[in-house]
């Protein structure tokens, strides 16, 4: 069995010698890109190292039994890949109509990792998880840098320095560690969220939770949130307006499963925040949580507000975020990986009817034999 | 004259008070046994003096032989064979009781009731401590099976005994037929045999820690016959704190009394092995402190519950308590434990657990057969062993912390509630489980509470 | 007179209840084996029994009585001395 | 008396708006350079608002009895002053003799903050201090957004990552904020001075003291460290080499005053440390401590190792940096002043003998009545 | 008849024992008061079957007028003036004492040793717990001015009175000599009076637990005089008790007990002020325990000293408990404290004391004469009083957090090392200052034991 | 007899100095007023010295057991009455 591994146009890779190796160990021939953990500290010899060895794009992917990658392959890619090969990836496929479709005219298996459930036992798999919690941590990073105060407080000679305010506004998995990591600096930090649980988990955390009473809420039983209700979303607004103005750094982190992240903060607030406060939204990729936030830009406001729309926080942590991407798709790997036989089972998983089928695959699989198979995107 | 003799035995009882007081603490505890030997001592000596003590041949006789014996045996015994030596001696404490007070039937004619009563019991007790104490040094010594040994109805046939004893003994005593006596001797020495041969070898130390609170009220009871107030005050000393000392012990052991000694019997009873789905046992944060207080290996299993009710920073002291203690604390960080990954690393970096003391699931599970106690904080999902052994629950297939292999589990949460998926937890329905209920915080602080008193 | 004994009685078990509070695992075999020690005792009672009758002759309760004796030294003697070696391992474990 | 604050060509400023409200409290006239609080989130309006005055620079200077500001002035500023008048900031009066020259030709009183005796006394004055304690704060934020991995331990479904390596060489109270910081965010610290009690006071922030034998060293009276022998730097050298290249961060903090900084890792040691690891240098400016540090600029080596050669890492929180600055210099001006009379004793001071002066006005006093007055300065 | 009223006595004993064992409980403590008054209840219906007692008019009418008295006392009484009924009432036990003591010479024509012997011991002891009890509650009602009043010598006049108290008594036991017995009765009254006046009323309340252990003991000599098992123990009892009770009770304001006995006497002696310079004085956690829990406002002062012990965590554990105590906790932090800008906030941080918890220095100072204790864990320059007081230090000028206007000041350091500056502190010689040597962490660590135990 | 009453005193004495380890500062007042009441006992001793005499009438040692009776019963029931309280208010401040 071959694996090809892509390399990607952002810092992130999808595979790391580590778990080449791994691969390796199970009898697999790991080919990679030339390149391709450059930009996360590491060097091609790591890979070579441990066995791997170095193919041009287009002969890799041409070979492979499973392609994988950090982002969606281009249709030309697809087109080169064997039928019934496996393509593992995040494939944005809301957005990517012509790649499902590429994808199942070429008879791929293609896995979206962006669809894996929710569940405790998916959860070593879950990219959106791994990445999203370094965002987190990244996010408050970022924001303490572009930010002309301390977080800490600091009792000095020269007089006590407050502590910074830091509100965080959606507490999923990266919200909670934006928490974590601005409450670790030393800030006071308020957080938002519609969920109720989630406003148990932020205090988990030491965090104040920012209590507005909307009425019916929810989250899909994916775990992921609902969009709101126009009445809701204008009370949250009023309420977060107010702690906004008075905070030093903001961090949104809501997004929408599969649409257009909600505005939590219309351009009326960002123009009362005092100078030299930094918002961070995580949400910019998909037109962001913050009016006025442009993806990918560091913007300055005219009264000194700092909005970065920096589109994947994680990627500034290159290294360790490719260390856990690879690792989830190792774990997905390991999960249909037989021990006794050293055979992957995932080919014979996709034989089975809907309901023998193992609920992961059902989960996040696209396409297989020849047709877009998933619910949520079938024609 | 003996005037003064009861002065200096009101002098040893004090001491032996001051004595036993000392030995509950590590610091004193050598000297109090000193403390509580040199009251033995003068009380003995005193008691020559007494008038009515006129013969001093076969006293000296019989103190030169039991001094060698006890000298020698207590210099050659093993260090690990020192509990049936104790267990020996004990037993010849007991039979001595039991023959202070068969010498008083046979010395003095009329026996006023009091002194009848206090015969009877000196009698039963001594009895009792003596074969028990036999059983257990056989039993530890492996010169008996240290199994359980029963047979159905035994029970039935105790409380026959038990109801003999007592007609016999009241047959002697108003009636004053003198085989009465030896009949309910005798039928003490079995009743003791039965009491004790059904339970294990393990809860020994337990047994011989009663029995030993035993033959301190024979020998109050001898005080009462003989009317010697030395023999009430220390007897009844040791009567009690050993009687406290045992439910100390069993607590230690996360038994009840009742537990040890009657457990023998139900299990031979009902033979029906393994123990499948139970009910959840709660504890109290100060029977818990007893076992952990024992313990040599604790692993300290944090979840999203420790997290709720911030309870690191008391997690952290416990866990110093425990290494200031003696015992080695690990904690087991689960990769899935709380709401974000790494939640569990930020409150415990939080609170300075050492890096060191941080394990992974995959290092600790091996040995957690040697684990003492396993503190569950607030997890629930992360140590489901249905993630091993259910193939019908959801989470099967996850790799979970092992701690209902530990050999006991205490799991501190607030109530009834599950965890993240909503699973049932068989864990804490297992034999060796026990339920610490309350918010995480408030049960780690009194259980710190318990460690500091 | 029996009441005195009765107080003596009551008096010394709540002594003895509140004597031993917590005591660290390590002590409950020494304390238990001190305290064992403590019950012989009963060795007081055997010499009365024993010392009665004078001369070197003796009744039936003299020979219970020798043979209390000598059982209740050996449980005074040996328990304290084997007490003590207990304590004395556990100091040296402990420096 | 009137006070006026220069504005400067960094992001600092040496009054705010806090500090303006103090002085006008007592009397004083403030005059502003307009813009004096841009970069450090201090309109122009909030100064005006506590009743200072704006005027152009040399307006302001020509006029002024006291002139304020962060740098030391050009010639041509000197020149514009009025005989007698106070001149207050930090001078570098290693560097700027022609600027000292200036002064005392124009009968300036010239206090250079640099020379603050440090003395629990003048602690509140002590700018070095002040800044060199955000400088520490600022060094770690910033080597953490550069650095491709993660600052704290996180155990993972994707697998665990461990608490990244600094090393703080230097532990002066910038190395000693580092410390703080970097402890604060999770990361494992080892620290090393060539001074024992400030490895005590690592120790006393939960960092690992790194202990070398090096034999006799010692600090000034005044506090600041001695320069090392050929042998001793050796010796250190190769111990903290391997704990450098163990590190993904080092923060370099040892400064000598008045002269160029030690180098404290040479550039072989550089070439073995791990590709996306970071070393910050805050001693940059005079030359680095670190071989191959270019100041005010990042670097990156070939073998991946991010080299922040920042001038002042404390610019970065211009905000802070100001007010604590600004605080330094008010206090500085308490110390004089009279509250019965409302009257500013320094010029009363500067008249009495050396030996009844102030001792914190000794220290740092440089030029006044046409000459340099600083033992260490004069001719 | 009289077996069982013995019996009862027991019974009554074991619940005396009790009810003063759950008074120790905040708890158990109402329930106790309740079981010692049914105990009371018992003793007493139970005395009246007594053979000796033979009429009981008088006895009605005595109870009757005593009850009365004692209801409508304790109903109206204000809250303010309990203390002072307290002392009232124990006065009464006393002189209660006394009287039984005086009838039993009255009424006894041939008394044994023992007999006399417990009769002086009840005169004595009663004597002085009355008079002394009537001192008490005419200083704490103001009728008797509160400060200590004292002459030159009286010391010297208290020894020879009572020697001559045991001279008369010895005469009137040996002699039966009738006026001796009133001389010694006299004498007492008066050592009692002077005894108790140069007590300033501040301490009035821990004399008054002293007379009240006094009242327990002449109750338990009474118990020797008429043989009565149930006065003696109940005596007895309350006798050590009470004893401890005092000690503590010292102990809580930071006293020892002669000094609140005998204080009076020297400051009558030597009026020389202000205290300047003395020594450092020192003590022990667990002595510091009660003065802490006794404690309304407390202010906590960390230094670089908690740095180094890495005390924070248990710095903020020992506030979280004295919070838990009712006790107000704030953290000053002085600008300069640490080695470092914002040391202390680094720490404190990390042990999550709550922000609302800190406070600057200016905002402390003001209020620092109402706080009750100033612990001042490892700071030293920034305490130093000279800072404020001594034109000649090197610091002087530099606003300090003025610990020293606390009511009492602990200080937590290792030895007598000087902070940063290697200034000698005069705070540590204040009359107010103790110190607490050891590592901070080690200290604050004992501390919480304490609480906990 | 006398070795009896010596023997329960010291018992009693032990026992005293056991029961009372750490208590509460808010509760050292009631305890005070509590075992007050209890030496109160003393009124057994009266009952003793004023009963034993027949009628009405009393001889010097009836007047002094009267006294004692009545000042023994104040401080008995007073003693008792103010401690309630005071734990009464106890009880409120804390809830
Ligand atoms: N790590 C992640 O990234 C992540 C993210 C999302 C979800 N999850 C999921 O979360 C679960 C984590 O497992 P876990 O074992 O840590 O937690 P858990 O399974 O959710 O169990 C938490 C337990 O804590 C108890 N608890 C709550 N508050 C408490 C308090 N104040 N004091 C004492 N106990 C309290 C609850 O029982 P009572 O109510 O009876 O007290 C509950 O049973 C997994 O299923 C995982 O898949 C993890
Ligand atoms: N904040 C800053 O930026 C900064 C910077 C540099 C210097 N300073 C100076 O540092 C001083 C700060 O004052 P401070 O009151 O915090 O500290 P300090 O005056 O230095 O006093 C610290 C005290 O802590 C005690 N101590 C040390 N280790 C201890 C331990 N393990 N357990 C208990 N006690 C311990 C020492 O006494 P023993 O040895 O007897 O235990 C010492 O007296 C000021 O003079 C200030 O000017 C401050
Ligand atoms: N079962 C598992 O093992 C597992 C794994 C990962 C995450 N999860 C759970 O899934 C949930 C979603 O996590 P996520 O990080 O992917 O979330 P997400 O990225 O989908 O959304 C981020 C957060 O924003 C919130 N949000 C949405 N709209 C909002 C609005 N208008 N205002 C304020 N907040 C708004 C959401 O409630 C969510 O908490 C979490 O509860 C997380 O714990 C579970
Ligand atoms: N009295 C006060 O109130 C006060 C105020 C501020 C600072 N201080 C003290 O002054 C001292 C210096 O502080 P600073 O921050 O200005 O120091 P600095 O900037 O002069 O030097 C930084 C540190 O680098 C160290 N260093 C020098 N050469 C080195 C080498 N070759 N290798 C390793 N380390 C080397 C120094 O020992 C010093 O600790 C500290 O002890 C500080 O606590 C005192």
């Amino acid at each position: 069995m071959k694996l090809f591994a892509v390399k990607e146009q952002e810092s992130r890779a999808a595979l790391t010698p580590v778990s080449a190796k791994k691969f390796i160990d199970k009898g697999i021939e790991v080919a990679i890109e030339s390149g391709l953990g450059e930009q996360s500290s590491f060097p091609d010899t790591a890979y070579t190292q441990v066995g791997a060895t170095i193919q041009s794009r287009e002969e890799g992917i041409k070979i492979a039994d499973i392609v994988i990658r950090v982002l969606a392959p281009s249709v030309d890619e697809v087109s080169l890949m064997k039928k019934g090969a496996w393509h593992v990836s995040l494939l944005n496929p809301w957005a990517n109509a012509d790649v499902l479709a590429a994808l199942a005219q070429q008879g791929i298996n293609a896995v979206s990792l962006e669809m894996m459930p929710r569940t405790t036992l998916a959860q070593k798999m879950d990219v959106i998880s791994s990445q999203a919690n370094l965002a987190g941590y990244m996010s408050v990073v970022k924001a303490t840098d572009y930010f002309s105060g301390i977080l800490p407080m600091m009792m000095t000679p020269a007089g006590t320095l407050s502590p910074a305010k830091v509100f965080v506004l959606g507490i999923g998995v990266a919200g909670l560690q934006a928490i974590a990591t601005a409450k670790r600096l030393g800030a006071r930090v308020t957080a938002f969220d519609v969920r109720e649980e989630a406003l148990e988990q932020a205090e988990s955390l030491g965090a104040k939770a920012l209590r507005i009473d909307l009425g019916e809420t929810g989250s899909t039983d994916q775990g992921y949130a609902k969009q709101l209700t126009p009445e809701q979303i204008a009370k949250q607004q009023e309420a977060q307006a107010a702690v906004c103005i008075d905070s030093d750094i903001v961090i949104t982190t809501a997004k929408v499963f599969g649409r257009k992240p909600p505005i939590l903060i219309k351009k009326e607030v960002v123009a009362q925040m005092k100078a030299g406060s930094v918002i961070a939204d995580l949400a910019a990729e998909g037109g962001g949580n913050v009016e006025g936030v442009v993806a990918d830009e560091v913007v300055t406001t005219e009264n000194g507000v700092t909005l970065l729309g920096y589109h994947k926080f994680e990627n500034f942590v290159s290294r360790d975020a490719s260390s856990m991407f690879a690792s989830n798709i190792e774990h997905f790997f390991n999960h249909f990986w037989d021990k006794e036989t050293s055979t992957w089972l995932a080919n014979t998983q996709i034989q089975l009817q809907s309901e023998e089928q193992d609920d992961i695959l059902k989960g996040c699989l696209i396409t297989t034999g020849g047709a877009i198979v998933h619910e949520q995107f079938k024609a | 004259m003996n005037q003064w003799i009861e002065i200096v035995y009101v002098v040893a009882s004090v001491m032996f008070i001051l004595g036993i007081k000392m030995m509950g603490n590590a610091d004193t505890a050598r000297k109090g046994n000193l403390l509580s030997a040199w009251a033995m001592l003068l009380a003995v000596v005193v008691t020559l003096w007494n008038q009515e003590v006129i013969s001093f041949g076969w006293i000296a006789v019989g103190i030169f032989i039991g001094a060698v014996i006890g000298v020698v045996a207590a210099k050659r015994v093993a260090l690990t064979e020192m509990p049936e030596l104790v267990a020996l001696f004990n037993g010849f404490g007991g039979l001595a009781s039991l023959l202070v007070g068969w010498a008083e039937v046979k010395s003095t004619g009329n026996l006023t009731s009091l002194a009848s009563i206090s015969i009877l019991l000196t009698v039963w007790i001594g009895s009792v401590t003596f074969i028990g104490s036999k059983v257990a040094y056989l039993k530890l010594s492996g010169k008996m099976p240290g199994r359980s040994i029963a047979f159905p109805g035994m029970k039935w046939l105790n409380i026959f005994i038990a109801l003999a004893i007592i007609a016999s003994g009241v047959i002697w005593m108003t009636m004053g037929i003198g085989i009465a006596f030896y009949i309910t001797l005798g039928l003490a020495l079995i009743l003791g045999f039965l009491a004790v041969i059904p339970i294990g070898g393990g809860d020994m130390p337990v047994v011989i820690s009663l029995l030993n609170s035993c033959s301190g009220l024979a020998a109050c009871a001898a005080g009462f016959v003989i009317v010697n107030n030395v023999l009430i005050v220390a007897g009844c000393l040791v009567g009690t704190s050993g009687l406290i000392l045992t439910v100390i012990m069993c607590k230690a052991m996360n038994r009840t009394l009742s537990n040890v000694l009657f457990g023998g019997f139900s299990v031979a009873s009902s033979k029906t092995g393994a123990i499948v789905e139970g009910e959840m046992k709660g504890i109290t944060p100060e029977d818990a402190y007893y076992v952990l207080e024992a313990a040599q290996q604790v692993v300290v299993v944090p979840g999203y519950g420790m997290a709720v009710a911030q309870a690191q920073h008391a997690a952290k002291e416990l866990g110093e308590i425990l290494e200031a203690n003696g015992t080695e604390v690990r904690y087991c960080i689960h990769p899935v434990a709380g709401r974000m990954p790494g939640h569990m690393n930020v409150l415990l970096a939080e609170a300075d657990v050492p890096y060191e003391q941080l394990h992974e699931m995959d290092d600790v599970n091996p040995t957690m057969e040697m684990v003492d106690v396993a503190i569950v904080i607030g997890a629930n999902d992360v140590v489901n062993p249905s993630a091993a052994d259910d193939e019908t629950s959801p989470i099967y297939g996850m790799p979970i912390i092992n701690t209902h292999e530990a050999k006991t589990v205490f799991v501190l949460k607030r109530g009834k509630g599950a965890g993240f998926s909503g699973l049932e937890n068989s864990l804490f329905f297992r034999e060796n489980t026990r339920m610490i209920y309350g918010d995480a915080k408030a049960t780690l602080t009194a259980l710190i509470a318990a460690f500091k008193g | 007179m029996s009441i005195y004994l009765l107080l003596v009685f009551t008096l010394a078990a709540f002594l003895g209840f509140e004597l031993i509070a917590k005591v660290p695992s390590q002590l409950h075999t020494p304390l238990m084996s001190g305290s064992n020690a403590i019950s012989g005792i009963t060795l007081v009672g055997a010499l009365f029994a024993t010392g009665s009758i004078e001369g070197w002759g003796g009744s039936y309760a003299t020979w219970l009585g020798l043979a209390a004796v000598i059982l209740a030294t050996i449980n005074v003697v040996g328990g304290y001395l084997v007490t003590d070696r207990m304590l004395g391992m556990f100091k040296k474990k402990d420096s």
